[in-house]
């Protein structure tokens, strides 16, 4: 297939389609409207649903419901539409239902401002909502690989049977890349006998996250835990750039950010400074082990974002102390500039401002 | 080898298209390229741009605080863009609304009546495919035919405009190849 | 409503949107066929005598462009159409 | 002998936690009875509330979800868009409807969703130990409105039957009550209706059940039937608000 | 010369964001008249939504908040609490109170909040572009309905006015229109009276403003003006739905 | 004045009260509801204001509004109520206005249990909503501390004008132990010339937290994480439970967890094997360094939880890799024995399970 | 109505609301002095011959604790009242 | 010196009260004391209880796994916390519910017929009391005249009811000190 022009939303959306993605509920937020406005023509072509709801507080929940009628369904949003689906998120995750939620991230907090950010990880890392649970989160960094990220996600999903968060900022969203759609394949998955869908031939489902029992609501906690572990163990994905040396400085960046730090790796591969590049692109489970074993091979780590400072806390979780992990960041609608990141590495290198 | 690009001007002059164009027409030649539009506050009633790249490696990072050239078709962005470009650089300036030159001498500046060009072609609402061919014309970035090809594929469905379309990118164009000699 | 009335469009707060022009029951506005520093073609007044002082112009201009003054002082001055 | 009245199937023999006399276990017989009655047990899926009803999952013989508080009818939605063929209803108390979950229920209403709505006033928040709900009366002593309700400083209660009539898509609105046989039978008859015209897809369907709770009104069960009677019935009028007009011919079974 | 309109004292000089020919210019002004007609300004706070309006904070010359998305009647709500004797207004968007803030809204006239509310319903939503919000119209084309809304699929339109005045608190509500110097009249008229309602804490105060949104309706101001009236009007009738019976006398000013 | 007997819940209200939190909103939700019912009587008493708002997303809002028009204003809610909060949080952090929020945490995700939890550590510490934002957290492990930390909230909610929360759990809010109520006092507060109060005699007031301009946004980010720092320097508060010795293992743990923690040290020194407990009652600003300093005199570290594994990253990164750090959690209710903590001593003493 | 009913009430399901007993419209029904397995005082059939087969009993129990039985069969068998 | 008491009964039956007098009591005494209830979902319907303790030191864990002393008024309660006692520790048995015994020899049961020496006194709902009493004559956890003070403040807003319940305690706690001896 050629490869078309498309702009990161619509491509989402259209790949989302193609996964299967067949239900959409969402509510209009910039940056990412275009989700919903692609929707909005293309569903009925392919006999999907899209319904705009109410609000953000319905949505999360009319995805729990039809999750829990079996549907492959998913939701696009932007920061503060995302805090409003806390709640039903935690449900989702109690509930073991499977749905795909996009945050295509604008500044906060409150109604900040529509440019790109990265400030929701802890949100979507730690989990905003009340309770022990975790949503595994994939962050694509270019228009192609949001493309090849929505099927894995909603695989992810049902495999899991847990909301799976794709991190965007409005740059993806808002950009325009040349994309190509390629099926992918996955191991066949178990059926959803567990939906309710109809009791007949079989006993009633019930899907729930209610147990006033302890024992019971500790083992659905300590299942949890024991899953969220499975996906630390098989699902952590990252990209290392200009690694397989001894490297000055490590950077550690996703989406966004990672591009910029591309950039800044070259210049300083220009000025004879080598520095490399690991890009989470599951934000959780992180590259912890990934991170720990390039960090031996750099004389500092530095975390850059979009952000006062969030992922530089895993960062130096993966790291401990055996190096020092610094962090360089812009926020509320400013990116980083290659230039500047190539300054902060310089001045660390010189053992600089901290 | 890689160029970036700004187009802007007022909202609905059509920058964010003729840059889509140029985009479409990378792409289709095997390019890396990127589109990045502005969606900030400007949107409503301000100026609009986008940041067109083009490049023959996997572009790396999406945001240029430097580019290249500038297509600009309004003050406020001649007075926003220029300024930042890189030395050696393109600007293409709309002298149709605008009546300063950037305040650079290490950029080749070409100023391009694209409005009365346009408007002389048919209709004022052209003048983005007058800076866009104009813009072809002076840096050879893309062939011509391409971005022909590309107008009629654009318009497909206002089969009418793009015969306007086409001798709009053809006179700037012109202008663009015979403004190349003196301003490099 | 014979009296004088002076109406008095800011040019450069004008947006070009016509409503004035088009309430007004007198045609004392029209649209220029320049721009102003925003880049809109803007209202203004072309038949200042026919105005009454009704108001309507300046009641619906969303940009608050329009001022209008009459040469006696009336009794509920800055009112608008309380 | 031939018995003429017992556990519907679509009820689990599991016994309630609802306390004596609690008229939820009425209204969830009648569902059940309507349910078998109209064959529909294997195509049912409820939607349980927060409220004392969390548990309904527990008493129905058919596949059910748990919802969020206030949030039953976005997940109605959610299974019903999904899966068209379904038969989906919600039972919501009145705090869980008229409070926090105002919205989702004006919305699908409003979007006629067509699913049915079993709404719970017992003019309290019954599960959390007998709050002030959207739903209690003028003067009503709550824990949450120790010197009764004030309708100066918190307004007068919501009669929902009335606001969703207002709208203009939902078409089958009922008020009906449990506190007597005679009401039993009236409200048997409208779920009934309820559920058919979800079952051919005419119209979203709302049923308002007027229930009693002995335990936080502080009384007992025969008392608070008679309360419900004498305070709540004159506010919250017994009747059918809407029907939709263009479908006479499906109201027959 | 006397001067016998100009710009009031309550507006700000600032140029508003607003699209050309947009109302919300209009409803602005006569809010900052009223404020300055009934001399409370400086006991005034707004509250500014998300929406085409979320800047208003720029454009009044009193007290701001900006609330989040659907949340001014609770923003009003705890301000009005706070401090009963300033003068609170919410300014709202169709998608702001009647999608995402239909709970708040409903709770905040039914609990009889003694504030006054702006609600601009221009039937869509203005700010990101033009979504279809619950006020779009049937048939209207719009980003999120692009073969126009389908009543069969999300329902006919949300008519404020008539939900909440089918609650027994709220007790002053109408609504009015500014697609013409009659209607702009007519809508002062009724603004005034909410806020002498509110001065004297007679009752929660619902003023709905039809409003245009030439941009993502697609056409002139002036057609704008127009639709509004051919499309609008006859499905949102321009009406008092409801006043404070026992206060005449405290209606003049 | 007598020590008198209550309930944890009433307690905190009364403290709240005497400490000029006149005006509550909140929506019922057990193991709290005891706070609303309290004040449902108390307020009119004191001439405040007690109001049950629809839902927690509508409470949260009013806090914004009655705290921007210059209110000593709070709530409370345990952990499904707080998620719904959490988009109003993060405005509430963003306009820089003071409040104090009371979550009294039960068992999640999703529905889960009302028993005793600390599963929304990560929610409360990092921040659940969305955008780079911060609350100050109160962790208080009985009734008295709750009471004494009321006017502290208020006082510092005014102080940073930031949010607070204090996070009990059905324990400490159902429980009864005698209190006192004493009189605390603080430097005088600046005035809140930034309220929504009438413009009269001065230039309008705007509380707001939208700032298109990036550059604005980003001053607001950068001058909150600035704030942030500035409460890791002077709020950081903690108490130290036998640790002026040599240590086999320094226990880590807050609010009911802390009190077990104590319990079990006093077996274990029966056993002869001294262990300490380091609890933060801040928890964030978490204690970061105490935490180092005291955890170079012990052999490792059992960050014990009712959660499945929350502020263990947070021991984790004050400790980083030089001393090992285990976790002992139980959750969905379930609160560790003293015995239990005993054992995981001893397992992990004698090289354990890690 | 005149044929013979039998009222069955299942002892240990029964809360002692009374409701049964209240709405029962022939005293056929009682509560018991003793508890039941719960703790609750429970209902008791105590004059089966008055019953009438209405099932109004039935229709008020909120916990089905009971079962209404009648001699001959009917048309409309196990349909409670619809 | 740290005592743990569970009462637990029937939701109805009175033993939060119970448990709180006694809390009441022991702070009054300048002891530290802890009352927790459970909150759990047996709340409704089921049994009712909760912990008092009583110490001389600050208290540590408010969670009781193994309680020294139990008061049980209903069968289930006997059932669920007898067998989790400390060894030497009392059960007090509510015998007029309750026709088992806890199956130990390494405590010390007194069995009560509480129900019965209530109404008896005026009224079965006092049998809370007679518990209280008994628990209060066999250990002297506290003194009698004590707890009899508390109850005139605990029910001085019923002020009617206070001789009943002061007659209830008497007597339990008369039952109390007679079986001390024997099941020391
Ligand atoms: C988000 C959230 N808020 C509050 C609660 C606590 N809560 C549980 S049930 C309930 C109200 C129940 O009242 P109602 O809906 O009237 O049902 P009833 O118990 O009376 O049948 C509340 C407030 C909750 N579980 N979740
Ligand atoms: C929680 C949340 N959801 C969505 C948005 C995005 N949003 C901003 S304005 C708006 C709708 C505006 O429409 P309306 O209220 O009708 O106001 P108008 O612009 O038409 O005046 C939406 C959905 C948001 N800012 N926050
Ligand atoms: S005052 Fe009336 S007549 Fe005069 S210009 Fe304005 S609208 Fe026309
Ligand atoms: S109404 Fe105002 S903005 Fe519109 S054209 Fe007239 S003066 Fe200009
Ligand atoms: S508390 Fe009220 S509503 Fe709940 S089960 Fe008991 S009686 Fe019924
Ligand atoms: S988008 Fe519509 S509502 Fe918003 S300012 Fe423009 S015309 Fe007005
Ligand atoms: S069937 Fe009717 S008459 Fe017979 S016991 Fe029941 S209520 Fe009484
Ligand atoms: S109605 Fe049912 S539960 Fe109530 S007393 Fe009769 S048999 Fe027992
Ligand atoms: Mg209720
Ligand atoms: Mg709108």
């Amino acid at each position: 297939m050629a490869k078309i022009l498309m702009k990161g939303n619509e491509a989402i959306a259209e790949s989302a389609v193609r996964a299967g993605g067949l239900l959409y509920f969402g509510y209009p937020i910039t940056p990412q409207s275009e989700i919903a406005e692609y929707l909005a023509h293309r569903m009925p072509e392919v006999g999907g649903v899209f319904l705009q709801i109410e609000s953000e507080v319905a949505v999360a929940n009319v995805l729990y419901g039809a999750a829990g009628a079996g549907a492959r369904v998913w939701t696009s949003s932007s920061s503060p539409g995302i805090s409003l689906m806390m709640e039903a998120v935690s449900y989702i995750a109690a509930a073991e239902l499977p749905c795909v939620i996009v945050n295509i991230v604008r500044c906060g907090p409150g109604l900040g401002g529509i440019l790109p950010s990265q400030g929701d990880y802890f949100q979507a890392v730690k989990g905003g909502g009340h309770g022990d649970y975790r949503c595994l989160v994939l962050a694509p960094c270019s228009v192609q690989e949001a493309v090849d990220l929505m099927p894995l996600a909603f695989d992810r999903a049902d495999r899991y049977r847990n909301p799976v968060i794709v991190i965007g900022d409005g740059m993806i969203g808002q950009m325009m890349e040349p994309v190509e759609f390629t099926e992918q394949q996955f191991p066949p998955l178990p059926p959803k006998d567990w939906a309710t869908t109809g009791c007949q031939g079989r006993k009633p489902n019930v899907i729930n996250s209610l147990y006033l029992d302890p024992v019971e609501e500790e083992k659905l906690n300590f299942k949890l835990a024991a899953k969220y572990e499975q996906m630390k163990k098989n699902e952590v994905r990252y990209e290392k750039f200009r690694t397989d040396r001894e490297l000055e400085c490590l950077l550690v960046a996703y989406g966004t950010t990672a591009r910029v730090c591309k950039t800044a790796i070259q210049r300083l591969d220009d000025e004879g400074i080598p520095t490399g590049l690991l890009r989470p692109i599951t934000l959780f489970p992180f590259p912890e082990e990934a991170i720990y074993e390039l960090s031996q091979r750099a004389r500092f780590l530095l975390s850059v974002e979009m952000s006062t400072g969030q992922m530089v806390e895993d960062v130096r979780l993966a790291v401990g102390r055996s190096k020092p992990v610094y962090f360089y960041g812009r926020a509320g609608g400013m990116v980083p500039s290659p230039e500047e990141v190539v300054d902060a590495v310089k001045r660390y290198l010189a053992g600089g401002d901290r | 080898m890689q160029i970036e690009t700004v187009f802007a001007g007022f909202g609905g002059q059509g920058v964010m298209l003729a840059g889509r164009v140029l985009a479409e027409v990378g792409m289709k030649l095997g390019k890396e390229v990127v589109w990045l539009p502005s969606y900030g506050p400007e949107m409503r009633g301000g100026t609009a741009n986008c940041v067109v790249i083009i490049a023959d490696e996997p572009i790396a990072s999406p945001i240029i605080a430097h580019p290249r050239d500038t297509v600009v078709m309004n003050r406020p962005s001649l007075e926003k863009f220029c300024p930042a470009q890189k030395p050696g650089g393109y600007a293409i300036v709309n002298s149709s609304l605008i009546n300063i030159r950037p305040d650079r001498d290490d950029i080749r500046v070409v100023e391009v009546p694209a409005n009365e060009v346009a408007i002389e072609a048919g209709s004022g609402k052209a003048a983005n495919m007058v800076m866009l061919g104009a813009y072809v014309g002076v840096t050879g970035i893309v062939p011509v035919e391409a971005v022909i090809e590309q107008i009629k594929e654009e318009f497909q469905a206002k089969a009418k405009l793009i015969p306007l379309n086409i001798t709009c990118v053809e006179r700037g164009y012109d202008i663009g190849r015979a403004a190349a000699g003196y301003c490099v | 409503m014979g009296r004088k009335a002076k109406v008095t469009i800011e040019k450069n707060r004008c947006k070009g949107c016509e409503l004035c022009v088009t309430y007004c029951p007198k045609q004392v506005l029209a649209m220029s066929r320049e721009i102003n520093d925003k880049g809109y073609f803007y209202a203004q007044v072309v038949n200042q005598d026919a105005c009454i002082a009704c108001r309507f112009c300046g009641m619906m201009c969303p940009d608050t462009a329009i001022e209008i003054a009459v040469e006696e002082p009336e009794k509920s001055e800055v009112k608008a159409d309380g | 002998m031939k018995v003429i009245f017992r556990r519907p199937e679509s009820l689990s023999v599991t016994p309630t936690h609802y306390c004596p006399g609690c008229t939820h276990g009425i209204i969830h017989r009648l569902i059940a009875e309507v349910i078998d009655e109209l064959g529909l047990r294997e195509k049912a899926v409820g939607i349980a509330p927060v409220g004392c009803s969390v548990l309904a999952f527990n008493y129905f013989n058919f596949d059910f979800q748990q919802a969020a508080h206030g949030r039953a009818p976005a997940v109605a939605t959610g299974i019903k868009r999904a899966r068209p063929d379904l038969i989906v209803f919600t039972y919501q108390g009145d705090g869980d409807l008229a409070s926090i979950g105002m919205s989702e229920i004006i919305h699908a209403a409003n979007r006629g969703e067509k699913f049915t709505v079993v709404f719970i006033n017992n003019a309290i928040y019954g599960m959390t130990g007998g709050q002030m709900a959207p739903t209690t009366m003028p003067g009503q002593v709550t824990t949450t409105s120790p010197r009764g309700r004030d309708v100066n400083d918190v307004g007068y209660p919501i009669r929902m039957c009335e606001l969703l009539s207002s709208l203009r898509t939902p078409a089958f609105i009922e008020r009906v009550a449990v506190h007597n046989p005679k009401q039993v039978i009236n409200a048997r008859r409208a779920l009934k209706q309820a559920f058919i015209y979800q079952r051919d897809r005419v119209c979203f369907t709302f049923v308002e059940f007027l229930s009693t709770c002995p335990t936080n009104w502080g009384m007992s069960p025969v008392q608070a039937t008679r309360w419900l009677e004498e305070n709540m019935m004159p506010y919250y009028p017994v009747k059918n608000f809407k029907t939709p007009e263009f479908t006479e011919g499906q109201n027959a079974d």
